[in-house]
């Protein structure tokens, strides 16, 4: 059953994800436009589309995040849907509201529950009805220091403070005793402000070692909602993820389950539709707690594509057509192990950025080894955009052969010209910590490298 | 060679690694490269020390054209100069699925959507115009209406302030100003076409 | 368990499969030794080898098919096994001997079942001996014409007529009525003992359109066995496969179940251990005859791969260590459908080699593919060896999405300055018969390209 | 001129075979240049300068050209040159010629197990010798048993019927004859080391 077909997609991004869906695409027999800027002529995605527009200069308000500009090339070229990928306008609600005034279909769910999700303040307030366990915390935002030393002792040390349009650690503080509080409200209050435009912050109890697993759901226009098991997210510097999983090593059958139960029933009370991931902090314990969701393909998508063999980019469009799920929970299967390693142009120790021209470039390949990438020998990786030039997946039956295999691929994985995060993931797949599965989301703060 | 800095260092050698064939040679172009240089020098272009002038780059587009290079850079502290060739890509939209093939080949754009009218013999001609281009992605329209003439024409004198054309975008008409003073010699792009950001629209001669 | 540790492996071979060893003895930590002819200094095994050794000149009669260089090169690298991959020596009894001789493990079973197995007549025997069902023939090398007839008579016509130590199509002929007989198999006779040095022929009944079904087994040297499942190897060219599939469009589980049975129960009963294959025509009314047992891995193995999630190499290479398989019949798990085009440097058209500089090569990537390759951009393909230069991958969720992600896969693969097989399998895949699963391995013949 | 810098980076590569192998494509190519430029100007390079003229270059175009390049970069301090000649595809080409080779060299250098004598500097003197090759892999031995005088020595005399040493291979130990005359100028290989197919043993002075 499809309600609308899609034959042509215009892909709202750039790099490896405008590649990734332009894939799907081909698979599909639906055509594709490019957009991009100026300095993105010579780009893959540009070259892989049907078609290609230039739709700016190189900064990305300039271009990827000019809404003006990506509608009026949907409509010179009649696309009959977007596809945003993820960063740039993934997650915003005017342009998916936008989008849909001008009678084009936003791969994404509706905007207003983009709206809802992107509003920290709200969307725990949401999944708090609908059932899903959030962190004991402050169920609106702060407005005085009084009232966070009031919470902050019912919610018991420590606690953290977030801002309610936040992302990226941006506006975050710990507290661990009650006379820091107030003045770490009002940095963090003045950080949100200067970073999101919105002074809103709240309160909630700080764990000390979190994993971060992350549970990705498939939703249809219908109701129809499953779950694709979890990520296992816990390797972050500075709340960036730099290497994924799937399977958890951590998380059991029956949290698994419960985990996702929670997900597919929050997902049918806020009426989601298309791929989304819910972010959960799971405690020592093995309680767990809603973060955040993400109203949009994720970055590390590959691994859950690669142990269940789902196609997560086909099914946004299969859901954007209108189409039914057309499978159950039960026919969901895991199987094996996937690590995804982000290969980022930065300095493999300091992270500063490393953009310049890729001299060579060689991926590797044979059994259980996908390359996610935009890049080719003589590419220049652009200073204007995210740093990350690949995503080196890998799959094996178990989780030791699927580091042994990493470190295999990332060894063969040649990039020169420039400087990558590929000495830094050989580190990790080296660590003993890492290799036991015994980790939380401090690992990188203690990591020795 | 390019550039004066480098015409007197490369006098200045010494021990004459080159044998005297080549050495007379050199000493040829260089007069035909002072030569070009002092017609240039009553305009506006004043070669600098770093610059490099057409009669130059003509000699050496010839010079790498004639031994087949499809591409050459040159760089020094002072100047950077490349010249590649970009052979027109076949279009990446044919059926033939080899065709993605070419298209990466040769290093060129994907189908352009609005593919502007390319005319290549002219291409030399026309470097000396000033280029009208498009701010914002969007339908070209010649007249602020169907009925109406045309803003400009051809052989039209424009200022700075000349609506020259229109771009619809996002059902807004999008005046687009000539912001130069001189002469339409070129319209670039038909009437109710789709233009994308930077396209040439029109070509003026100041 | 491990009876003998392997730390180091030479690889008797060169190309793709060369490179798929070092891949897996890399993740295994395995140090590994190349041997090159004076062709291949540039070829990437010998690159991707921790050490490299040029065994003799172009010519495989003095390189890989060199073995006393072969067993010097590995006396002085002082290796603890050979990987023979396949081709060459990989099914060398002799060569096998000589290795057990030298106190060098021969990745592969013991020499005198690859001896068995390498003889037509006395495999077919063995095979019908160990309830293996074999096609109605004659049960020894024809003597004569009179012989021949009488069994013909008996089988009932058509007939083919086979060499005994033969392969490739050298040494058959199809016969169809009696009076063709006799000078058919003097031509066969002829044939036989030009290309194998071994006139001895067979008669078996010939099915028209057959389909070439193979089941890959993994046996351990304790009569533990499994098989692997099935490969579908119909589209065949002159009896060379162009692409394989698993699973078989046709084949259900049953028949799995009853093919794979047929095959472990074999292995047993002749002591076979590492991994085999077995060659089985599949009649149209779903009766199966065994054809030939490969005593090696298989170009074809990556499908297996992918749709199991087993690393059939690191399988061979446990199991030459002595260990057990380590793990059941059960624990096998055939998920999705995987198919494997091989990419020849050949006129897509007339099939005639074409060697040479590749000016330009790039991998398709993304999900649910695999490339097994030896060549990088800048390579040149020498003339003096197979003309295959890399095998596509693929795996998805069913056959139909496999199909559209083949042509995708191949649609992005560059590879200028040679002419390559991918028009045709591009042409392949577009094919309705094809893509409905209805062929024989007649098809080629059949195909119109 | 040009060839200097190259040649020096080569060399400043991680020693190994590998890197060799992979270079050595280049190195060859560069040496010519720089000895069709010494017999041109009948003097030994001058160091690089900062500066390239028209003439130079052309002849650098011609001279890069005729030699069959399909890449030329070159790049000091001052001054960077590229020539190209790409049929195929810019992009999936590294600028270098063979654009895997380096990029695998640095990869995974694979350690050649009979350790050839990489020196490149003598490579020049040593071009001129006649090299006693290894007919077959194996160990190498100087005598017939270890008690025993070496077969040869650096300054022997040889004639084709000589024997030079011993490859051991498979328990058999095989004599290895010179099959030229002339005078053992250079032993490559150490007593007892192993060697490959091809290896030079012996330099011979004719």
């Amino acid at each position: 059953m499809k309600k609308r077909e899609i034959r042509k997609i215009l892909i709202a991004n750039r790099g490896e994800i405008a590649c990734r869906i332009i894939w799907t695409c081909k698979e599909m027999g639906i055509k594709t436009v490019a957009v991009h800027s100026e300095a993105d002529k010579e780009a893959l995605h540009v070259r892989y589309a049907d078609e290609a527009i230039c739709i700016g200069a190189p900064p990305s308000a300039q271009s990827y995040l000019n809404i003006p500009a990506i509608i009026s090339a949907a409509e010179i070229t009649n696309v009959d849907a977007i596809h945003p990928g993820y960063g740039f306008l993934a997650e915003s609600e005017t342009f998916a509201k936008i989008c849909e005034d001008c009678n084009i279909k936003f791969i994404g769910p509706k905007p207003h529950v983009i709206g809802m999700m992107g509003d920290k303040v709200e969307a725990r307030r949401t999944m708090k009805a609908a059932g899903v366990p959030i962190l004991p915390g402050s169920p609106d935002p702060i407005e005085s220091a009084d009232e966070a030393i009031r919470l902050a002792k019912e919610i018991g040390f420590p606690v953290i403070i977030k801002a309610a349009a936040g992302g990226g650690g941006r506006g975050m503080r710990i507290v661990r005793k009650e006379e820091d509080l107030a003045v770490n409200l009002e940095t963090a209050q003045t950080e949100a402000l200067a970073a999101f435009k919105n002074g809103a912050v709240y309160i909630e109890r700080y764990i000390e070692r979190p994993r971060h697993i992350e549970i990705q759901v498939l939703a249809d226009e219908y109701g129809n909602v499953i779950h694709l098991g979890e990520r296992e997210c816990s390797i972050q510097r500075r709340h960036q993820k730099l290497l994924e999983e799937a399977p958890s090593p951590v998380v059991t059958p029956e949290q698994r389950d419960e985990m996702g139960a929670v997900a597919v029933k929050a997902c049918q009370e806020i009426g989601y539709s298309s791929a989304g991931t819910f972010e959960f902090l799971l405690d020592e314990d093995g309680s767990f707690y809603f973060m955040e969701m993400n109203t949009r393909i994720q970055v590390e998508h590959p691994v859950t594509e690669m142990v269940t063999l789902a196609d997560i980019v086909r099914n946004q469009i299969r859901i954007a057509q209108g189409e039914e799920l057309g499978f159950t929970q039960e026919d969901v299967l895991i199987v094996g192990h996937s690590i995804e390693c982000r290969i980022n142009a930065e300095d493999p120790e300091k992270f500063t950025p490393s953009p310049g021209k890729i001299t060579a470039f060689n991926i590797p390949g044979g059994p259980g080894v996908r390359v996610d990438t935009a890049v080719y020998p003589g590419y220049t990786v652009p200073p204007y955009y995210d740093s990350m030039i690949a995503k080196l997946i890998v799959h094996a039956r178990t989780r030791e052969l699927a580091i042994a295999r990493m470190r295999r691929a990332l060894e063969m994985m040649v990039v020169e010209g420039i400087k990558t995060t590929i000495p830094l993931h050989i580190k990790i797949m080296n660590d003993e910590r890492f290799q036991k599965g015994d980790f939380s989301t401090k690992f990188m703060e203690e990591f020795q490298h | 060679m390019l550039a004066k800095p480098r015409l007197n260092s490369s006098k200045e050698q010494k021990g004459g690694r080159m044998s005297e064939n080549t050495e007379s040679a050199k000493v040829k172009k260089q007069e035909e490269i002072s030569k070009s240089k002092t017609r240039r020098s009553g305009k506006r272009d004043q070669p600098t020390e770093a610059s490099l002038n057409m009669a130059e780059l003509r000699e050496l587009a010839e010079l790498v054209n004639e031994h087949g290079f499809t591409d050459f850079e040159f760089e020094n502290e002072n100047i950077r100069v490349r010249l590649s060739k970009m052979t027109a890509a076949p279009v990446m939209q044919a059926v033939n699925p080899i065709s993605a093939a070419p298209a990466f080949a040769a290093a060129a754009p994907a189908a352009q959507t609005s593919a502007a009218p390319a005319a290549s013999d002219e291409a030399t001609q026309e470097d000396d115009l000033y280029k009208i281009t498009s701010p914002i992605v969007g339908t070209f329209y010649r007249s602020p209406s169907p009925d109406k003439e045309p803003y400009v024409q051809e052989g039209s004198k424009v200022t700075p302030e000349t609506t020259v054309c229109i771009v619809e975008a996002m059902k807004l008409m999008n005046e687009i100003q000539a912001e130069t003073t001189g002469e339409v010699v070129k319209i670039y792009v038909e009437n109710g076409q789709p233009v994308e950001y930077g396209q040439p629209l029109f070509g003026i001669r100041k």
